[in-house]
């Protein structure tokens, strides 16, 4: 039942405030028909909803390329502090004090544990961050009068974010293709580049879940052709602490601080898509930073960046999606960041170990994983007309969560598995075996797959009809009628 | 070792089974040139317990000031209810509602959220929130390009009264697409739109001409005339709104004889506390025909196998995951939590609750501008209808003011000499629904004694 | 699974803090085995633990004499704001005048709306509430030097918590039988009544959710016979505002404000049983109160009252209780009060009109209900061999928690049902028509209502195995042997 | 109207359905001479944003302390997942879990409590809490009187080092039983019990023997010793445990040959706030053979028709809702949330978790301590081992001393010139492991300016 349905006409009451001073002209007529109900009434309806959804904190989520990681639970307390909770973002500098220091701390952080030299915290996502990274190439190239660069390089495996963002900023985009084995066609990117390339982006590990062995021969390549490199750091989970992106010759880098960071992803967001710049790319950064003069802290102004590629959100991205990753990063300290990107590879090697064994078919099956990997379902989608995507509805009967289902776009039948670093083995082995399980289902039993899921509130749902007859929200006549 | 669950012997057990004598291993693809040394620079993990003092620490040094500035962010009061059941792990801890069935919380809570927000705006359909009121502009400018098919045109008019980060960064956000943001004065005596200015661009080709209501000076817009004249140009109306005030205000939906095309605008006033500026979300709105030009995800209402009734992701065509080069934005991650948020205070509210905190912010604004034009040198910059924020003329230094009031423990508004200089010695001021009758007189003393000083 | 079961030895670290000062035979040998699990097992653990009940945010939850109404929300952030949580008991009074303040208001509103001269905060619950005022009630006659008083009278339809707590006091219990109607058996009241009568323990309304009409004769009976009457305050929602028990002649009550005044149960508690006493019992309250002196507040001292029957507890009651009670008294306000009475009423009394329609049998058919009555199910249990606790389990694969069964004793097969006045028409239509399908189930496929219920995480429980082969505490030799 | 849902066409269609004309009506057979007038002593009602604001200055009056005193109510660190997850509505607004296949969530969190408890007191069983650690002391002594099959005696012996707050609600509590408290005096040097003062009481009957470990004082009881020698007397023995301290001092029931007979104590160091003095809880633990006798809810693991393990209230027929004037008390509602709460707290902790809180709560207080008596006029009042609280004799008025620290925002401990008159200028002082080391030196520097000035 939707809230609506609960609502009764004429529970609310109005104060009668006196609004002469606004026309009537300007005015609204009749009330918005929002619901009316008692606090009683919208508590258990959004706590029972809330209980229709898988989730961290409730179900092993491996979902492959969202690192989805314990959120920390102290991190929301200290984000809803009220001293925190309701600072206005243009508080005077007096008042801000505490509140810059955390957000000068974190950048700072970012920037020694991915070699970067500069960091901008206003992105509010991971496409943000890629939309700051190559606004500011572009800034870069026209600076230098360079503007015959139209062109972005994006390997085939890339997730849709990357061509999306290269096409905001006015490139066009490249596709450039992978190897079996998961590196970059080297032929292939040397055969793209050209006084057109403006700049590579790149995610490594990529998508495919394998770390690209020939970075360094890529990033000369890039440069020596003038262009610059953008690493998609929604992987950064893989390598933090033990492999810097700044150190493999990366221009520009977004962070997902809701992913390697440990903030909630909250069923959409918000995120933090933070940025990391090399020297060269300083005078290119979004407004605002955090500058420290002497002991206080100040915001940055146009005068500190000489290029900005200028404003990317009203106030500041989302602080409070950055004091929970600072906090976060607190918490683990220098000697916890390395043990992320140990323990999450750990957990995705012992799982595709262990799932070859079980007779499953990795997509590169012959090198170590990252911090995820890739399960083809091809097989059994020929043999036994058992899909990728009917595993993932079997997994939810099974209380986990599917793994990402058909991206990268290049692998058939795939599963993309992620389980982060906080899961435990008796979780993974847990998943283990209910893969194993669905596979004799399939075997033996194929409609059970087919069909699922059976436990769920809701059975596989028609999307094509969602599609062509829209219902996009509820209007009263819907229940009356 | 915080959050990692594993003991000695299940690492080894794990190891073994991979085949490999330790962790470092599985890094040996990496070249050794590209190994990171110690982080120096990052301190070494603090316990739970030391990071929340320090931050208890971090949170006193700012301490808590009386809040009379608006500019673009509300305090509000948010119902207690509110965050206790967004912070709940189910819909806190989960992500992106991608596998439906394992999703109808979120998925449901969304649909309940888009028609909220059509209710609100009286518009045809809503998204499910972009990043924020500024890009939620930027995101209407590329949709109304991509979606006027009555102009070939590039240029977008766009008032200067309109909130100048938000036009900042709009700019920022279209000009790789060659898109144009062209400015209109606003009127010296209103701080209005006039539809004289207007007149001066009348048979040029805009694709859409931009109206915030109430305009960034508080001010409220004569938004029927401004639209029928922007439609009776072929340019598209997008109307970006105060979603609190649209509770009280004429819906944009309403606007002149057809409606604004798009609405957008901020989400924060509906239950997003300040937090220093985020996360909040951006409202994205428009008319039926438009959607499948909209950004963003969005949620239909549609039926499972057995005919129950159930929520999905539609309209996915639109997006990078699918579309990736040609989708209709970048955007992925969105501000999920923030909505829900907002769609349980739209619900324990109801109507009547949000027209009662806008109403009582426009009393409180108007109490408090009042008695601050009672002091000698203090006046009304425009001559206007204010909705709950006005612009004020001072004669002394603004910063000077702002500043000598800080020792009051007050923010006393937002300054507008850098984006408004030709105003002078200005300030913006907003006195929500939460600043009692005691807090406004305390307001008026410390102005008083800080115009005494500076 | 028991948290214990996901415990892996070794996974937690110990500082090496020098304990040299303590002498090792004063040392615990082994560590306690507790479990060790990382945060987000235990945050999993316990977040899916919690979706296995039902809960007043989750469901109606019509449970006689139990007053499950909503628990505003605000009442609990409040609670735990840091000035409140973080407040040591021992503050010096500098510290405590916000605290203390709150407290004095709260004694005084309670006052006002139960009619009583002094009010007691200490009791940490009705039972303890009880137990005060009946210490109370001996010790005013010791003091009186009216030692032979050996006697409390209890109506049989009364808790089982006020012969209890009489027995704990170091009465003998004598029961008064009740009249079909409801009322209390004058007759049988005036043989019981004699120089050893202590006192009358009584609910009014009384637990079979009628108003007590011969009240004031009945105090009247017990005052010239020398004894006190005490109000067991559990149904003080039914006429909070409307009628106050110090007006009815009571001496000493108590009031639940874990029922009336809207403070969560928490699967247990914490409570807070008030008291309230008149003029003459007011020498003889616990300790502590809080007093005002001119402008300031302070605690009260034993020199306060002069035959104090001493302290409760360690401290002072359930503060975090007593902050949720008075934020909800300040929220309904002077105004707010009578609406409690009003609505809970008309809520029980429109369930009971509907379920008359419906066919089922109220216990008291003929007078009105208080906040809330009684259905027998006798003729079922007699024909149909369907119970009260039959109709109670199927309830809950309905969705609703069952009423409370089997109490008040005197009455076969009953169900008493308790709506509160929180709960919308639509819920209670809701619970109506739950009733109505399993009496048709009762009649059409008694098995399915016998063994319920069905869609819960267990089905019913062996409760005669469980107190025989006692199992109360999980040890490690249970999971390896 | 707040929280009540009705509109008023409901409220119509509800009367005609019972067939009255008002709700008044209803309250028709109460005599109109008991019918209440206005409750004028009440103020009228406040708004949810009104209430917050009063509240966060009532807050604000009292401020945030350091804070340097125990006495039974200790400041402990508790991780932010504990209350999050125990406010959640299903723990948070849920009855006692009397429908038990409606309830397995708390009554499996009872059992695990159970567990947690019994491994750390050392008991064979634990009940699921009664109110508070006096309270529990006043059930252990009931219950002994009950249990003691050797001793017909209503006598129980009590240090004077016992806390004297449960030593005076004891008596209250079981004086109606005729129940009598002996004190037995502790120490002057050592603040302990010695062997020699129990000789005094050799040959006499009494049902049981109370020790408290750490005593009041925070100094550590010689208990095995004493527990011996209480069973050679025939007396059982009442452990009054500080849990925390359990988990690294031997645990009750270990102590002596045969061990404590009941453990009970204050649960509120295992993730209870201060709050003021509460909600925390009693704890409750006691010998297999003694658990008939044991007050409050006990949970047992059983199974249901298909053989599923799962759990129930049990041995009800003690409690006084079957066994009414003959239970074994009269408790009903107990601490449940709280038990919830320290549930959740002891598994993120751990054993290894207690072991730190508790070893560093030792050594601040043994740092601080150390750094007091460095101070001229200042020493330890006894000879002896604490645990994390010690008294301190001062040579300036005590009362005069904590005032004056009230000004540098300490609460420098509790003085015991009340309790305990006999010691003179005497406060009991306590650094958990939540004090800093700037902290305990703003102490140390506070006490040398305030013995200066009194
Ligand atoms: C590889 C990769 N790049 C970029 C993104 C985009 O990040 P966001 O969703 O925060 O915009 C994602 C997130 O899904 C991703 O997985
Ligand atoms: C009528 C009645 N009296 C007394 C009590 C005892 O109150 P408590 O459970 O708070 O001790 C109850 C609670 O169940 C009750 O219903």
């Amino acid at each position: 039942m939707l809230i609506f349905e609960h609502s009764k006409v004429g529970l609310h009451k109005k104060n009668d405030a006196q609004l002469t001073a606004i026309p009537a002209s300007m005015r609204r007529g009749e009330s918005a028909a929002l619901p009316e109900v008692s606090e009683l009434q919208a508590v258990r309806h959004y706590t029972r909803l809330s209980t229709k959804n898988f989730s961290i904190d409730t179900h092993f989520y491996p979902l492959g390329s969202c690192t989805m990681k314990y959120n920390p639970r102290v991190a929301n307390s200290i984000a809803l502090m009220p001293e925190f909770a309701a600072r206005h973002p243009l508080a005077p500098e007096k008042f801000s004090q505490g509140f810059l220091s955390c957000m000068y701390e974190l950048q700072e952080m970012l920037c020694e544990v991915t070699g970067m030299k500069g960091f901008s915290l206003a992105p509010m996502a991971g496409a943000q961050g890629e939309f700051a990274g190559i606004a500011m190439i572009r800034a870069y190239h026209d600076a230098n009068g360079d503007h015959e660069r139209r062109e972005i390089l994006v390997p085939d495996a890339a997730h849709g974010t990357n061509p999306a963002t290269a096409t905001m900023c006015g490139y066009t985009v490249k596709e450039i293709p992978t190897l079996a084995d998961g590196d970059v066609n080297i032929e292939a990117l040397a055969a793209a580049i050209g006084p057109q390339t403006a700049g590579l982006m790149l995610t490594n590990p990529s998508t495919l879940g394998v770390f690209e062995r020939q970075i360094q021969k890529i990033a000369k390549m890039i440069h020596e052709a003038g262009g610059l490199l953008y690493y998609d750091g929604a992987n950064l989970n893989a390598i933090l602490g033990k492999i810097r992106p700044g150190d493999m010759g990366f221009d520009v880098i977004h962070s997902n601080l809701h992913k390697t960071f440990a903030t909630p992803h909250g069923g959409g967001g918000p995120g933090s898509g933070a940025i990391g710049v090399s020297e060269r790319l300083i005078p290119f950064m979004p407004i605002a930073g955090v500058i420290k003069d002497k002991e206080s802290f100040r915001w940055a102004n146009k005068s500190d960046y000489a290029h900005s590629i200028g404003h990317l959100s009203a106030f500041f991205g989302n602080p409070g999606v950055l004091i929970r990753a600072y906090v976060y990063m607190r918490l683990l300290g220098r000697e916890g960041m390395t043990r992320v990107s140990e323990f999450s590879t750990l957990n995705a090697n012992y799982m595709m170990a262990e799932m070859k064994k079980a007779g499953f078919e990795a997509a590169i099956p012959d090198r170590f994983a990252s911090h995820e990997f890739i399960i083809t379902l091809k097989k059994q989608a020929k043999e036994l007309h058992v899909t990728a995507m009917d595993f993932a509805k079997r997994l939810l009967d099974l209380g986990y969560h599917a793994p990402t289902t058909y991206f990268p776009l290049l692998v058939p039948e795939c599963l993309l598995i992620e389980p982060t670093e906080t899961e435990s083995k008796e979780d993974l082995d847990g998943f283990i075996k209910a893969m194993v399980q669905i596979q004799q289902e399939a075997e033996n039993d194929t409609q059970l797959v087919t069909t699922a899921p059976h436990t769920m509130p809701v059975k596989r749902l028609d999307e094509v009809r969602a599609a062509r007859q829209l219902d996009l929200s509820w209007t009263v006549t819907q229940t009356t009628g | 070792m915080p959050f990692i669950p594993h003991t000695e012997n299940e690492i080894n057990t794990m190891l073994e089974s991979i085949g490999v004598k330790q962790i470092d291993d599985l890094f040996g693809e990496v070249p050794k040139a590209l190994r990171a040394g110690e982080l120096s620079n990052i301190p070494v993990g603090l316990s739970e317990m030391q990071m929340t003092q320090l931050m208890t620490e971090r949170g006193a040094q700012d301490g808590r000031p009386l809040c009379f500035i608006g500019a673009g962010a509300y305090d509000h009061y948010v119902p207690a209810a509110v965050w206790q059941i967004t912070t709940r792990g189910e819909f806190y801890t989960a992500y992106t509602p991608y596998q439906a069935e394992a999703s109808q919380g979120t998925l449901q809570l969304i649909y309940e959220f888009q028609s909220m927000m059509t209710t609100l705006t009286g518009m045809d359909v809503s998204n499910a929130s972009v990043y924020d009121g500024a890009s939620s502009l930027a995101e209407a400018v590329l949709m109304s390009v991509r979606a006027n098919r009555k102009s070939k045109s590039k240029r977008i008019l766009v008032p200067r009264n309109v909130n100048p980060t938000y036009r900042s960064a709009t700019h920022t956000l279209v000009k790789g697409q060659n898109i144009e943001l062209v400015d209109i004065d606003y009127d010296k005596e209103t701080g209005g739109i006039s539809l004289d200015s207007l007149k001066a661009f009348e048979g040029e080709d805009f694709a859409a001409v931009v109206i915030q209501q109430p305009n960034f000076f508080g001010s409220l817009e004569d938004v029927d005339a401004i639209t029928d004249w922007a439609h009776a140009n072929n340019a598209l109306v997008i109307g970006v709104v105060n979603p609190l005030a649209m509770s009280i205000l004429k819906p944009a939906g309403l606007w002149g004889g057809a409606g604004a095309d798009i609405a957008c605008g901020d989400g924060q006033p509906l239950g997003a506390p300040l937090s220093s500026g985020g996360p909040y979300y951006g409202i994205m709105c428009c008319k039926k025909a438009l959607v499948r030009q909209m950004p963003g995800r969005i949620v239909g209402r549609t039926v499972d196998e057995e005919g129950k009734e159930g929520f999905v992701l539609t309209l996915q065509a639109r997006e990078q995951h699918i579309r990736r080069s040609k989708a209709t934005s970048n955007i992925c991650t969105n501000q999920g939590l923030v909505v829900t948020a907002s769609t349980i205070h739209m619900s324990i509210l109801g109507a009547a609750g949000l027209e009662n905190a806008a109403s009582q912010s426009h009393l409180n604004t108007a109490s408090l501008v009042e008695k601050m034009c009672a002091i000698d040198g203090v006046e009304k910059m425009f001559d206007s209808v204010s909705f709950h924020e006005t612009v004020i003329k001072l004669n002394k230094p603004a910063k000077a003011v702002v500043d000598a009031m800080t020792e009051a423990n007050i923010i006393a508004g937002f300054d507008l000499s850098e984006a408004y200089p030709e105003l002078g010695d200005a300030i913006l001021v907003c006195a929500t629904e939460q600043r009692t009758t005691k807090e406004i007189d305390q307001y008026v003393s410390a102005l008083t004694k800080a115009l005494g000083e500076v």
